[in-house]
């Protein structure tokens, strides 16, 4: 067997370990192994994916036990892509820390980005249901470290309300896996498949109940109406860089509601009709709504990108509510595209507070900054890609979940609201745009007292390093787009595959384990319980209670 | 023998009970956080005491044998007399105490109610 | 040349101008120049394949799945407009050249144009229309780029915003349309979409697909009511309103409206919405731009009103009609780039577009006079200049048109329009040039270099030239109109000719002239008349939307996410409990298939504790050390529940845990406020009251109708006990199910408590090198008891430490047989180290600590790892365990199993990750004036007897 | 140097000796494999503690220590029944609670500790306080009408046995 | 006999918890509430080697143990806190 | 016993969601200890529920009580703990750092603040 698949999630989680015990206090070390580790984690991403390719599915039994007995890892089509992206993401994340700083204004940073590392990619490739549960808290508890990363009291105070609501989340999670249980009396995904599918009809219920926890459980990664809650001011206020990791966070919960509602709640499943097929899409397209509106309505410019992440998470989720091959196939399009551009906004907008005199990131009146043609060009081109206009790959997602949203008999409003909320994001961007980088050039004629003393760091030359980050983001942006055929492609077949489970669990379920040898003491005579001091011993089995117990 | 091993044992745990109750009832009963602390610490411990040892009782006559619970026991008493300082300088520097202490034979003070400055030049 | 260059020329030519801005403005607007040029000819070279009727194509495969393809192709119209738009652009880049000042940022103006341009040629040369809204949307990009490119301006960055939203939202609607379109038709390929107007007009998507596209068309082409940004797009440096507002931008509406001409007119719906549209337009635009003192206003109004005339002209659904707008298009293009440029010299010498600041400069400006002047009078439709010729055609067509049956409502609403056009044409001469020189003009009026002069004097010899000899452009209007009709239509017999007879057109152009001569004369008193009436400004209605929009957008999202926890808890815990709610009761609940337990008084009364104890809590949390002890006697009850349910380990673990959780809390609570303010009113308390009981009673009814009920098939944790002892080598199930079958879970499970661990320690880190480290170091000692280090503790724990530490192995080594293992072994032994620094102090106790917790927690994680790859080796999978029964005297036969190994590392990240945590709040707690204490307890007679303190050593 | 490494290796040699004894209780079955391996535990853990144990308390006469541990033993039992019957049937008015204090002899803290334990275990009494130099012990009586007879009492039947242990 | 020695038990400890919770709960001072507590732990140790007895296992051994342990863990906490504000210093 | 057990989990659900809607970090924190009780008893009753079952194999025993639930609750009893250690923390810094414990950014207008 190959252990390429568990590679992604024991490398990090040993990298991390490593830069925690030997090199936890050199920056400069931390740097070259955490970078050097993320750059092998793209290389067996890619490896995956390539394995993938051909719609294979490569199992991994832990422990070398048999499913659904024993955790497994699955790598398919859509979890290879997945992990890809995540490893690219986080190549270009991590060249910004360096390059900004960043990671030098709090302790253990590296540790904690390569446990995050871990975690998300661990939710991407598990087929296990609690151990998705154990992913998720892997991948929380280190974006707490990170959110709070260089602290300050802002930070502090979003940071409780950003636990606080993910320990609901988290708790909610534990419920309905409880749930789960209790009804299947299995946790591996494949397994909950089947007995789901071979349920009685009478008893419902609590199935019913389990799946919708579950999707409020993903739609509070997922930032979906009304549970979004902790997005906005936890994004605006994490660290740039983390923030731009983050924006791959909201695509685990997205990735999950994919991956249970194709293949453990599938659309034509007899038990759960009428949950998620009613609730979604509106849901959806009130998350739509709500981020563009945050867009439009937002009086920082941090605030505004993260509301960004709420819309494109809307939008997403819009096509994924649709169900079918297309609108999934849409979905993962418009979610490799919102990644980059959120985590490019990001990092932009963490290059404006930089340079802007005393960090404003309101849209109040300040100097213009050196280098600013260029940090606006980019802004210019990742908020063209944010609001899904041409010519970067926003565009192309937006129609094709257009198009997949022709299938659903809600198409009208699902058309109206996308784009209606495509225009309400472009005024918002370009009021935003113009404000900050426009209206700076003003500046010397609005001052009354002519203009306020130069900055310093407004008038240093960009730092190359994050700019070479950014820069490669929007240049991924422009190859999904150039290439949007072939990904297209692909990723019809992930979505085709998502639909067709049936490989997809016969290989779970019918993969088989370790071959069990009993391997009994030494003397053989010995059994089991006699190291066992379970009873009190066989001599005297008649004991005064049993006497009085019958 | 039997007999007499489940009258022991039966009675170990009845007394053991009966401490345990008397310890908790005392608890409830005494009106005074000094006078309060007497009951558990001592019945209580005497309780579990006795309910061990009917339980290595047991285990002697009707299993294998087992010294553990001495363990256990020895725990509750090394530990049951440390609770209880803490819990008397508690009522001490709370001023919880029907009458205040008074001053030591030797040395100035009590050291509950030392001043932490004056403990530092110790 | 290939279509693809003739589209790629202007994208790839926007790197060099700001390249070559290094080299100077003259290389910077030559690079432009020649990249413009070889475009131009590149399109040329297709003229005479074109001009034979012949359709010359291009085809490359970018999304074939969702029928986006870059497929271009090229036709009368296409390259007419082409044409136009690589012509005029020449014209204008060189304009430009000396146009714009040295302050302005030419390498950044000729970038932005040909990105323009190159969208433009794109739009005109596309086969696929979701590769023209992709081109379309830039030029809306674009263009936010150029009309704002004096970013100092507020207007500049206001028109800016206002054109994008305005036709942004246009363009969006038409995504919309062209999507329906494209689906009626079964391609989104324009010259497939061309061949099926019979099956698009039938469909039910006809109607909303007309709309959404012709809402894309009017805003881009300003046709009211969108017609307002257009004014306002003025703000941009003048060659950009040349060269957007007569030959490019604005057309491009008109263009689509001429392309998809043989599928969506000839419909009723076609007819009124598009002729209606264009005549209110016309003569709303017209009449708007007389009274317009701001030449460049006056210009774009007129622009409006042409627009609007040669939208009703493709509303009429004739031939005819196209060739008028055909023709129009041309002759627009050419005397309104004329207009815009001498507009823009006027303002450049003059120092102002402000028509009542001007007037005679006839004499010091005389080319540019001239050039006006023909210009003027081709717009207001005077003979012998082209203008005249597609108005007549424009009259002519309207008396054949009905609308609303009425056959006058047309004509007579045409020649209102023409009649104003006139007027304001003649106001723009007259106001402008003649009349007494005057000597107050802001800047010194005269004629610029033949830079600036030449482009707009080329156009009009282009407007004498047609206007006398139509002939000449008749083959070129043919063809597009050919090329318009799609072959849904035969091409009109008629010919352009400037002698018609006498016809109603004819009377209806001698009106329109008389009148706007009357109109001009009369333009005091109207000025002020319409100045009293105080038309409604487009503007004020329009920011007064954005305003209302940014306003709901603010108070909805400001709103809903102001911070308040406690709501969006609250929110949480109403969605959960109602959707899973509906979800259950929505679905079917069998009958229960268990008996129930009885109940019986021991659990009973461990019931009434639990029950008591939290009510107790929830009454008095406010006094928070109370509330700990509460929360001491649920934990203690919930292991004892667990005990009681036959499950040792999970009794074990939630005890270790819940001391450790205590002290943390206390630890915590050091630092914090004793007592919780009473803050909720009593609505509000009961307010949560209700929602907390519905989450409690949602909780209690799932696991209690569960319970009572048998899982559909048999549990997978047979396997476990089945398979435990024989195949995991361990009879304490709970423990190879951790540490073996589930062990992944437990790898990560032990790195989140690492990284909780380590975040603690960031967080103090940060605390402590901040502003907070100088409060928390000076925090006023409260009133505390003596005797920080009780001798009895301390004494009490140098036996005890040894002996829970010893505790802690025993706990570990068994635990694969009995309850225990390495987590609880861990927790035991953290718990050990604790008291000892419970006993004798942090800083006494962390001086005499030889191994970093940090370090503890990564080799943890470090040998857990290992001990998974480990059974790579052996050609396994991660974490596969094997396990043996090994005999060496003195000692019985043991067992040792890999998954130890698993669990040695658990046991040492769960004893770095507690003692990091404790310590880094301890650390916190450290105050300025507390010394480190040399001795183990504070109080020790026996240092009198013996003089040299021992406590340093070992 | 031979007793300094023996120091190195023992520290404290009582408690190993109490740590192996600890093993085998909880390894509860009796066997020579516990023992060793107790033992081996009993060396290693005082080695990794010896830090936070620095003096070796002197034990003079250590094996005294087990009739004092009989004694006190005894007077446990005896010591909760007393208390039980005061809590049960004596009213709480009637009862005589006291301070009672203690002045040392004792100079050992894990005398003077073993001490305050007993007080604490014995009849109606519990140590509650040490005074700021040590050299005073402060007892509460549940009921004691005359502090002076039980400080006499505990000093004599107590602190004499354990001034003959360590000192 | 032994059986109805151990309901008896189970009784009478059940009932010490009972009122040791009342003592909990009433106070009046933090030290009865933190003895209160001690209290119900120790009796827990009671009710685990009670309980223990009665299915004949020893399993519970170690909880037995681990609740004596960390039942002082916790007590010396609590009054430390109220002591000195600060557990660890 | 079920029933004592489903009314538990249900006492301990409202508890924690109580305390979680109160409006300082401490009460709030709390709440989510009393969450992840019932959690936890939530999650171990999945199994259904056994007393007096051998928790530890051997030959004696007809059946045992369901082992995967006790090590799921496990799991989630460390992963909870670790979760607890931070908010504290995170709680503690931000009240060090703003003096100020209130959970939400500011306190609720309206029904809220009249005694604050
Ligand atoms: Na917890
Ligand atoms: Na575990």
């Amino acid at each position: 067997m190959s252990h390429w698949i568990i590679l992604p999630i024991v490398l990090p989680a040993m990298m991390a370990a490593f830069i925690v015990l030997v090199v936890r206090h050199h920056v400069v070390l931390q740097r070259v192994f955490s970078l050097a580790g993320t750059v092998a984690l793209l290389a067996i991403a890619a490896g995956l994916v390539i394995a993938t390719w051909d719609g294979s599915i490569i199992l991994y039994q832990l422990g070398n036990w048999a499913a659904p007995f024993g955790i497994v890892l699955v790598a398919d089509r859509l979890s290879t892509l997945f992990v890809f992206l995540t490893s690219l993401l986080a190549i270009f994340v991590q060249l910004y820390a360096i390059g900004s700083k960043w990671d030098t204004r709090g302790r253990h940073f590296y540790a904690l980005f390569q446990f995050q590392l871990m975690g998300i990619i661990g939710a991407f490739l598990t087929g296990d249901a609690f151990n998705l549960f154990v992913f998720f808290e892997v991948l929380l508890i280190a974006s707490y470290g990170l959110m709070i990363h260089s602290g300050g009291p802002e930070r502090f105070r979003v940071g409780v309300q950003y636990v606080v609501f993910n320990l609901l989340g988290s708790t909610l999670f534990l419920f309905a896996l409880g749930t789960i249980y209790a009804e299947t009396g299995t946790l591996n995904m494949a397994d909950l498949a089947q007995r789901i599918a071979a349920a009685p009809a009478e008893h419902t219920s609590g199935i019913r109940a389990a799946s919708v926890m579950l999707l409020m459980v993903f739609a509070v990664k997922a930032a979906i109406l009304p549970l979004h809650f902790w997005l906005p001011s936890a994004y605006a206020c994490a660290p740039a860089p983390v923030a731009a990791l983050f924006a791959i966070m909201t695509k685990v919960g997205a990735y999950a509601i994919i991956r249970f509602y194709t293949l453990i709640f599938p659309p034509d499943l007899e038990a759960t009709q009428g949950l998620f097929d009613t609730w979604l899409l509106p849901a959806a397209l009130l998350t739509l709504i709500l981020g563009m509106l945050g867009v439009l309505g937002a009086r920082r410019l941090d605030r505004l990108v993260a509301f960004a992440v709420i819309g494109s998470m809307g939008m997403l989720m819009a096509a994924v509510s649709v169900f079918t091959p297309q609108g999934i196939a849409a979905a993962l399009f418009y979610a490799i595209h919102s990644t980059l551009a959120t985590a490019a906004l990001f990092l932009l907008v963490d290059v404006v507070r930089d340079r802007r005199e005393r960090n404003l990131l309101t849209f109040d009146l300040a100097p213009p900054i050196a280098g600013g043609a260029l940090v606006a060009g980019m802004f210019f081109a990742a908020a063209i890609a944010m609001a899904g206009l041409p010519p970067l790959s926003g565009f192309i997602g937006k129609l094709l979940i257009l198009d997949a949203a022709m299938a659903d008999a809600r198409m009208a409003w699902v058309w109206a609201i996308i784009l209606g909320m495509s225009l309400i994001a472009v005024i918002g961007f370009a009021r935003a745009g113009s404000t900050i980088f426009w209206r700076a050039h003003a500046s010397e004629a609005a001052y009354d007292e002519g203009p306020p003393p130069e900055d310093e760091a407004a008038l240093a030359p960009l730092p190359a390093l994050p700019m070479v980050a950014i820069g490669g983001i929007l240049a991924t942006l422009v190859a999904i787009t150039v290439f949007a055929g072939p990904l297209q492609r692909h990723l019809a077949a992930t979505a085709d595959q998502l639909f067709a489970p049936e490989p997809y669990i016969s290989t779970v379920l019918g993969t088989p384990g370790k071959e069990i040898t009993y391997k009994g003491h030494a003397d053989e005579d010995h059994d089991k319980d006699s190291t066992a001091r379970d009873s009190h011993g066989p001599e005297n089995p008649e004991t005064p209670l049993e006497e009085e117990a019958h | 023998m039997m007999e007499a091993a489940e009258i022991l044992v039966s009675a170990l745990i009845v007394i053991g009970a009966l401490f345990i109750l008397v310890g908790s009832y005392g608890l409830l009963k005494l009106d005074s956080p000094m006078s309060r602390l007497h009951a558990p610490t001592k019945s209580g411990t005497l309780g579990v005491g006795s309910t061990l040892a009917a339980s290595m009782v047991y285990a002697f006559v009707w299993g294998v044998g087992s010294v553990h619970e001495l363990l256990i026991m020895a725990f509750l008493f090394v530990t049951a007399p440390v609770s209880a300082m803490f819990i008397a300088k508690v009522a001490i520097h709370r001023r919880r105490v029907a009458v205040e202490p008074p001053s030591p034979p030797e040395d100035s003070t009590w050291a509950t109610k030392a001043a932490p400055v004056a403990e530092e030049n110790a | 040349m290939s279509l693809f260059l003739i589209v790629a020329l202007p994208f790839l030519g926007a790197l060099l101008p700001g390249l070559m801005i290094r080299a100077g403005r003259q290389a910077c607007g030559m690079v432009t120049f020649l990249v413009t040029l070889t475009a131009f000819l590149g399109l040329m070279t297709h003229l005479p394949a074109v001009m034979a009727g012949e359709t010359v194509t291009a085809r490359l495969d970018w999304m074939p799945s969702l029928g986006l393809n870059f497929n271009l192709f090229v036709d009368g119209l296409g390259l007419f407009f082409a044409s136009l738009i690589l012509g005029i652009g020449l014209l204008i880049i060189t304009y430009a050249r000396f146009y714009l000042s040295r302050e302005d940022n030419m390498g950044e103006f000729y970038t932005y144009l040909l990105l323009f341009q190159g969208a433009m040629v794109g739009i005109v040369l596309c086969d696929n229309i979701l590769m023209l809204l992709i081109f379309w949307e830039l030029t809306s990009l674009s263009s936010f780029l150029l009309i704002g490119y004096w970013k100092h301006l507020p207007e500049g960055r206001q028109g800016a915003r206002m054109a994008l939203a305005v036709t942004g939202a246009g363009g969006l609607a038409m995504i919309g349309g062209m999507m329906l379109l494209g689906n009626i038709a079964g391609s989104y390929d324009l010259t497939v979409i061309l061949q099926h107007r019979d099956e698009i007009q039938a469909s039910p998507y006809y109607m909303p697909a007309l709309i959404l596209i012709l809402l894309g068309c009017f805003t881009k082409s300003a046709q009211f009511p969108f017609h307002f940004w257009l004014p306002h797009a003025m703000a941009a440096p003048t060659p950009v309103s040349a060269y957007l507002h007569s030959a490019t931008m604005v057309k491009a509406g008109i263009f689509l409206m001429a392309r998809l001409w043989p599928v969506l007119s000839g419909t009723d719906a076609w007819f009124i919405l598009v002729t209606g549209a264009g005549l209110v337009t016309m003569v709303i635009g017209a009449i708007v731009a007389l009274f317009k003192n701001d030449l460049k206003a006056l210009l774009a109004f007129s622009t409006v009103s042409h627009l609007g005339l040669i939208t009703m002209l493709l509303g009429t659904g004739t031939p005819f009609g196209a060739m008028a707008a055909v023709f129009h298009i041309l002759n627009h293009a050419t005397f309104k780039a004329a207009l815009f440029m001498s507009a823009g010299i006027i303002d450049h010498e003059a120092g102002t577009r402000d028509i009542t600041l001007l007037g005679g400069l006839r004499r010091l400006m005389p080319v540019t006079f001239v050039i006006a002047t023909i210009a003027s009078l081709s717009m207001a439709g005077i003979p012998f200049l082209n203008g005249f010729l597609s108005k007549e055609m424009m009259l002519e067509e309207t008396t054949h048109t009905t609308l609303f049956g009425n056959p006058m409502l047309v004509p007579v609403l045409a020649t209102i329009g023409a009649l104003f056009s006139a007027a304001y044409s003649f106001r723009y001469i007259v106001h402008t040039f003649l009349g007494p020189e005057r000597d107050d003009y802001p800047g010194h009026p005269h004629d610029p270099g033949v830079g600036m002069w030449g482009p707009p004097a080329l156009l009009v010899i282009l407007v004498i030239a047609i206007g006398i000899a139509p002939f000449l452009a008749e083959p070129l209007v043919k063809t597009v109109t050919a090329a318009v009709l799609g072959g849904t239509a035969e091409l009109p017999d008629a010919h352009l000719k400037i002698w018609h007879g006498v016809t109603p057109a004819l009377w209806m152009s001698v009106i329109a002239v008389a009148g706007g001569i009357i109109l001009l004369l009369m333009f005091k008193p109207l000025s002020r008349a319409w100045a009293a009436a105080g038309p409604p400004f487009a503007k004020a209605i329009f920011d007064a939307i954005i305003a209302m929009l940014v306003a709901i957008a603010q108070a909805v999202t400001g709103r809903l996410h102001d911070g308040s926890l406690t709501r969006y808890a609250a929110i949480f815990t109403v969605t959960v409990f109602a959707v899973t709610a509906h979800a259950w009761f929505s679905g079917g609940v069998g009958l229960p298939s268990r008996d129930a337990l009885p109940i019986e008084p021991v659990p009973m009364t461990a019931w009434i504790l639990l029950v008591t104890a939290t009510a107790v809590l929830l009454r008095y949390h406010r006094n928070r050390f109370l509330a700990l002890i509460l929360m001491g006697v649920v934990g203690l009850v919930v292991s004892m529940a667990f005990a009681y349910l036959s499950a040792p380990d999970l009794a074990l673990t939630q005890l270790s845990v819940e001391v450790v959780t205590i002290i943390l809390l206390l630890l915590a609570l050091n630092f914090l406020p004793r007592y919780t303010p009473v803050e909720s009113t009593a609505g509000r308390r009961l307010r949560d009251g209700v929602i907390s009981i519905g989450a409690g009673v949602g909780a209690a009814a799932l696991i209690y109708t569960m319970m009572l009920r048998d899982f559909v098939e048999p549990s997978i944790s047979a396997y476990h006990l089945e398979n435990s002892y024989k195949g995991g080598g361990g009879t304490n199930v709970v423990n190879v199910i951790l540490v073996d079958f589930r062990g992944f879970d437990t790898f990560g499970e032990i790195i989140v408590l690492g990284i909780a661990a380590l975040i603690i320690y960031a967080i103090t880190e940060a605390l402590l090198s901040g502003p907070v480290r100088a409060r928390l170091l000076n925090r006023p000692t409260e009133d505390v008891a003596g005797d920080a280090h009780p001798m009895m503790m301390v004494v009490v724990t140098r036996v005890m430490m040894p002996v829970v530490l010893m505790v802690g192995v025993y706990i570990f080594l068994r635990g694969h047989n009995e309850p225990g293992g390495g987590f609880i072994a861990g927790l035991v032994v953290a718990i050990g180290v604790v008291m000892q620094y419970m006993a004798s102090g942090y800083s006494w106790a962390s001086a005499r600590q030889r191994y970093p917790f940090h370090g503890i927690i990564g080799t943890g994680v470090l040998v857990a790892g290992l001990t998974g790859i480990g059974a790579w080796f052996f050609g396994a999978e991660f974490l596969t365990s094997s396990f043996g029964y090994f005999r060496i005297p003195p000692f019985e036969e043991f067992e040792l199993a890999t998954a130890m190994g698993f669990d040695l590392g658990v046991f040492l990240c769960v004893v770095g990750a507690v003692m990091l945590s404790l310590e880094s709040f301890s650390r916190l707690a450290r105050r300025s004036d507390t010394e480190v204490n040399e001795y183990a307890m504070d109080i020790d007679p026996s240092r009198d007897d013996a003089p040299q303190p021992t406590g340093k050593e070992g | 140097m031979a007793s300094r490494l023996t120091r190195r290796i023992f520290p404290h040699p009582l408690l190993t000796l109490l740590l192996t004894l600890v093993w085998c209780m909880l390894i509860n079955t009796p066997s020579t494999g516990a023992v060793a391996f107790g033992l081996i535990l009993g060396i290693l853990i005082p080695i990794l503690t010896a830090a936070y144990w620095p003096q070796r308390p002197l034990m003079r006469r250590p094996y005294r220590m087990v009739s004092y541990i009989l004694i006190v033993v005894w007077d446990i039992v005896l010591a909760n029944v007393q208390v039980a019957l005061i809590v049960l049937f004596k009213s709480n008015a009637r009862m005589k609670p006291n301070w009672v204090c203690i002045p040392l002899d004792l100079r050992t803290p894990e005398a003077i500790a073993i001490l305050a334990g007993t007080i604490t275990l014995t009849p109606g009494t519990v140590s509650a306080d040490l005074s700021d130099e040590g050299h005073s012990l402060l007892v509460h009586a549940l009921d004691a009408p005359d502090p002076d007879a039980v400080r006499d009492d505990i000093k004599h039947r107590y602190e004499r046995r354990l001034k003959e242990i360590f000192e | 006999m032994i059986i109805y020695a151990l309901y008896f038990a189970f009784a009478a400890v059940g009932l010490s918890q009972v009122l040791a919770l009342w003592r909990l709960l009433i106070g009046p001072g933090s030290g009865d509430r933190v003895l209160a507590l001690d209290t119900i732990s120790v009796n827990a140790v009671a009710l685990i080697v009670l309980y223990g007895i009665l299915t004949q296992t020893q399993v519970y051994f170690e909880a037995a143990l681990l609740i004596a342990m960390l039942g002082f863990v916790s007590t010396v906490a609590y009054a430390r806190f109220i002591l000195r504000r600060d557990v660890i210093e | 016993m079920e029933l004592l057990l489903a009314s538990a989990v249900g006492v301990l659900t409202a508890a924690g969601v109580y305390l979680v809607l109160r409006q300082r970090t401490f009460p709030v924190i709390v709440g989510t200890a009393f969450l992840s009780y019932a959690v936890n008893v939530f999650l171990f009753a999945s199994g259904r529920l056994a007393v007096q079952q051998p928790p530890v194999l051997n030959d004696a025993a007809a059946a045992y009580t369901d082992p995967l639930p006790q090590a799921l609750v496990l799991t989630a009893i460390v992963i909870s703990f670790g979760m607890t250690a931070v908010v504290v923390m995170v709680a503690l810094g931000a009240y060090l750092s703003s003096e100020d414990d209130h959970i939400d950014d500011r306190p609720e207008t309206g029904d809220e603040g009249a005694q604050s």
